[in-house]
């Protein structure tokens, strides 16, 4: 779950991380009030709160000479879309002069283990940019998941970073507040970037969180409305809202399978044999009838489908509760009928073939087979 | 011979009470699993298919010393306890299954795990069958028979899959490891590969992977390295994957341009490793080079 | 710092704990206004809020049967010392019926360097108690301060204790929540005693937290003011407010000393030779010249002391700084003049001996003389 | 030979730049104590008495990797970390000098340490004086002398008393440990006493106790079980405090009834230890011992 900069920002303030002084502006707030009852000391800069890369070189971060120009500014963005997607919300913000910008993030090294500390002197572009650009520059530490960033290894970091003087004691309290957070909001990732120094003082001037999605239900507070991605489509969010993983993609072969690792080899066949899918929808291990019935209509329901591809291999999946699915969706759908293409193999197959061929649908064996079915009816 | 499990495998069922603790109790006992007792927390006194319940893990232990394995159902709020709680009791495997489980806590009893001397495989993970000895999993049983081939794979349906094409062909395996699905796992290919090349049953191992992540690199490192010696053929799922889209769990995103399809096939082409197309490719290969 | 009754109850209440429904009034509110308003359900408990032990002997725990009631017996009991100590806060709660009372707290293990879970079903009384006359139903968990108390280790502490079905888990719970508590509070002691089980739920009826001195600075929100002790004296608190530790003892003879052990057994000598300490006072370790000035001059006006008995030997302390102390002291002193006997050893003795000399005091080398000297001078 | 510091100690004194830092650092030189380094963050670059000073106890290390010991002088609130930087960076003695260090952080420092295998000696404390060779501490020097009693003390300044006392009369010190006031300490009279036993030197042990805490009671069941064959004299500060009052620092109070004077001379004497009444008596009872 990705959080907005204010959100972001909110929670490092709350670990004693400097900010600029700012104002969230929420869609429909009296803009006007807010800015002029903020206390904000023009130049200010005006940000679209959208998740998603690259919002500075789309136009969503402007500058203000004025409150009133930052009104108008925040009027201005609120319609204007970002990769497709309008904001919400609008941080306004004193502007920070500077000269110097900097990169920190803590993020996960899932080869070794361990939460890492990346940090650059060329901030302001995105790591892997630095990574290109300025590979040198980049500092890495694994830190011990049980010691957590002490003060002392903060310090090494700034002093391998080139830091000097009072800097590399504010810097190491920057890092050592962001391992905090990334800690305590069970966080993939928590990057400040660009930073700034002014005087002797770090100042965050961008924040990004991401909460691991499996530890969001922790931080009920975080339950607001969020759009997530830069073109999430319509039946995409449609597929999030019912709880299901599912990408849209080009093609009209409908693709649903167990396991992302199947679901995506059964895409991989549909373009092998020379069809194109028309998504990727993966239910998951274990799922029961129910779930399966809903993923079924879903497709049935997604025009860009015009043949459904089903992949079951089954572990803790039971071929039976997934033909037990189909079947009920396939009953409860009234819309124009689409051929079905099945394949049921592993955990209580028998059962499941028998279900699916009482019902009259043929259960394949071999997905190839099945495969080669879906494309050729998509036609 | 074999690794992780063998014969010598007696099971502790934690979440045992649970719809698919207690599904897969029954189909491991079938397939021949040794399982000696189950937990679930305030459950204990109880039996489900004939295997004693207990409140926890010590007290299982206690009248059945002979346990040496775990295989976790525990739901995901509460996995990581079980998983401590397997750790502590001394267990040398545990088999973590449940899904989505925070990968700050899988971080954290990963380094316990490893500071205790204790492996743990998953979380997220179908488990590990030495087929015709012990099935410790979720995994169908009747898609491996006994053989020379070991697996190793980051995706728990296309080691099904590709199992089963094996078998079909004769191809038996050693013994078959589903590590995981999750960002952070307690065993990673290179572990894996370690213990594979001590076991002389071994003789040809595939690699299953995924898009996402840098273990395919890693093995690959190993195999130029010379740190495992026997043939290896390989299977990469996510080819057509868009970039940056989720697909499905967390293993298998594209993302910062770190552990893409090209890279790990290159790496692994590099590295010597035939790289199937589909999984229905991997038996002819893997006959090629046994 | 010991924390009140109601602090501890809504700090474990937000780590998950059960309590029950109540208000807390402070001295000055509208007493009627706060209980009318608070929704609460007769039988009400009302309870003085003082930091001794004992309070419910002492007759600071009352039942009330209204509401109405409540309110004289929460005027009551403002007015109603316990131990000498008039309440700031009263917490007027429901009365929950119950028919077990039980113990649990967690402390540290000074020996074994680990904290400790210390639990008994037989709670009400307070663990000495428990200890002498149940001593058989205490269970004792060690924790390692790494691993936190997980909640397998808490179900095998309720399990131990004889807790069935589940009651284990919210026992469990509450264990973890006391333990939370106790971490992120940098505690001394968190302690329910009692709780009780209400159907399967536990409830805790009432709590300390004792929190660690040395960490207090890190929890500003608890800087209310707080009188602690049962018995603290007029000249005790003055001494506190002054940051001195310092405590008022029977007799005649003023006792400082640097350190603990140098100045209890200062006392201990002051005994031995046939006198009666007046004080204990220790500057503690590397004090200044301005601390030990602040000391002195406190013994000068300290009624009780009729002479001083200064007893350095210096360490961290110095010895020049300690005489500089006394002699400012005695020069901005100008109350009814008072024999000071002064031993001074160990780092820079011969400094400060001579400017103590130079003043026209006396250095002794030996306590003893010293000692012997303030006892005749006290007569 | 002694225990702790010796010739081959080389000492890094942390907080070097601060008032107590430099001042005791002047008396260690001048006692003869070996210090190669001073680290204050921040300060790198800088002289305190002739002693360079590093902004990290690495960047000190990779100077004068004779360095195998640390004396720390860090504010309270500081302290904890300096404490986890000498132990990671491989030091075998951390002698930690400040004083308020929350109790928690001890827990987890001392834990720490152990599975580091470094010993901490404090917090809280006046440090280790080997008399004639090194003193890494804050005691008076002069007060000591060298022979063959050990001293360990949970007092400092009762320390210096009682080895003043010694010294006068002839009877000369091997080690003398500050253990400290704290509630919890890194090293305890057990653990002390397990390394005078193995001392050769020393031939006698006087035990500095104070009320609250059990660690005299310790001390006395070790004696008791035979762990500690050399003969004792012990001395107990707090004979006359009145109970469940703060005595100074933490470490000194009496409370739950728990190591309260009575008990602790009780045990002490039941081991066969002779307790004196006063510091002053502690010479006599020794030379009887001796």
């Amino acid at each position: 779950m990705k959080l907005y900069e204010f959100e972001a920002k909110g929670i490092l303030a709350r670990y004693g991380v400097s900010t600029p002084k700012g104002v969230v502006v929420a869609k429909g707030d009296d803009v006007r009030g807010k800015l002029a009852s903020s206390g904000l000391t023009p130049p200010l800069v005006v940000k679209s709160q959208v998740l998603v890369a690259g919002r500075g070189k789309a136009g969503g971060i402007r500058i203000a000479r004025s409150v009133e120009e930052a009104v108008s500014l925040t009027e201005f963005l609120f319609d204007y879309p970002i990769k497709g997607l309008r904001p919400r919300y609008i941080l306004v913000e004193e502007a920070v002069e500077h000269s110097s910008e900097l990169y920190a993030s803590i993020t996960i090294d899932k080869s070794a283990r361990r939460p890492v500390v990346l940090a650059s002197l060329y901030g302001g572009m995105d790591i892997e940019e630095i990574a290109r650009e300025k590979p040198e520059s980049i500092v890495r530490y694994h830190v011990d998941p049980y010691m957590g960033l002490r003060g002392f290894e903060a310090r090494l970091i700034a002093k391998k970073l080139g830091l000097k003087g009072g800097v590399i004691s504010s810097f190491a309290s920057l890092l050592q507040s962001m391992y905090n957070a990334f800690v305590d909001y069970s966080a993939d990732l928590v990057e400040v970037n660009p930073l700034t120094i002014v005087g002797e003082k770090v100042v965050a001037l961008d924040a990004r969180i991401i909460v691991d999605d499996n530890a969001s239900y922790k931080y009920p507070e975080l339950a607001i409305e969020r759009v997530e991605g830069g073109e999430v489509s319509e039946w995409e969010s449609r597929a999030r809202r019912l709880g299901l993983a599912f990408v849209e993609l080009e093609g009209d072969v409908g693709v649903m399978g167990n396991g992302a690792g199947l679901t995506m080899t059964s895409m991989d066949l549909v373009y092998e044999y020379g069809g194109v899918p028309a998504n990727f929808l993966d239910i998951g291990g274990g799922a029961s009838a129910e779930r399966v019935k809903k993923a079924v209509l879903f497709l049935l329901e997604f025009p860009k489908a015009k043949s459904i591809f089903i992949n079951i291999f089954g572990g803790i999946t039971r071929c039976d509760e997934v033909a037990r699915g189909i079947i009920e969706a396939l009953k409860e759908y009234s819309g124009k009928p689409k051929p079905v293409f099945v394949r049921l193999s592993g955990t209580r197959e028998e059962e499941g073939r028998r279900l699916l061929e009482e019902f009259g649908i043929r259960a394949f064996d071999n997905p190839l087979d099945a495969v080669v079915e879906a494309i050729r009816a998509a036609r | 011979m074999a690794v992780l499990v063998g014969r010598d495998t007696v099971v502790v069922v934690q979440g045992i009470t649970g719809r698919e603790g207690s599904f897969h109790t029954k189909l491991m006992l079938e397939y021949g699993t040794r399982i000696a007792a189950g937990v679930t927390p305030g459950k204990g006194g109880g039996e489900v298919h004939g295997v004693k319940v207990y409140d926890s893990v010590q007290e299982a232990l206690q009248e059945h010393p002979e346990v040496n394995t775990s295989i976790v159902f525990v739901p995901a709020r509460f996995a990581s306890d079980a998983v401590y709680e397997a750790i502590d009791a001394g267990l040398k495997l545990v088999v973590v299954i449940t899904e989505g489980i925070p990968v700050h806590e899988t971080l954290r009893f990963t380094n316990y795990a490893r500071s205790k001397g204790t492996v743990v495989v998953g979380p997220n993970c179908p488990g590990v069958i030495t087929p015709g000895e012990a099935k410790v999993g979720i995994m169908p049983g009747h898609v491996f028979s006994r053989g020379p081939v070991g697996i190793v794979s980051r995706s728990g349906t296309i080691t099904y899959e590709i199992s089963y094409a094996l078998t079909k062909e004769g191809l038996g395996q050693s013994t078959v490891i589903g590590i995981g699905g999750d960002p952070v796992v307690g065993l990673t290919f290179t572990e894996a590969m370690e213990m594979f090349e001590k076991d002389p049953e071994t003789r040809a191992l595939v690699i299953i992977g995924e898009i996402g992540g840098d273990m395919e690199e890693r093995a690959a490192k190993m195999i130029m390295e010379g740190k495992f010696t026997k043939p290896v053929v390989a299977f990469i799922a996510g080819k057509t994957a868009p970039p940056g889209k989720r697909m499905g769990h967390a293993g298998a995103i594209i993302m910062m341009g770190e552990g893409d399809y090209a890279s790990k096939v290159k790496a692994l082409e590099k590295a010597g490793v035939k790289v199937a197309r589909n999984p229905f490719e991997i038996p002819g290969l893997v006959s090629r080079v046994l």
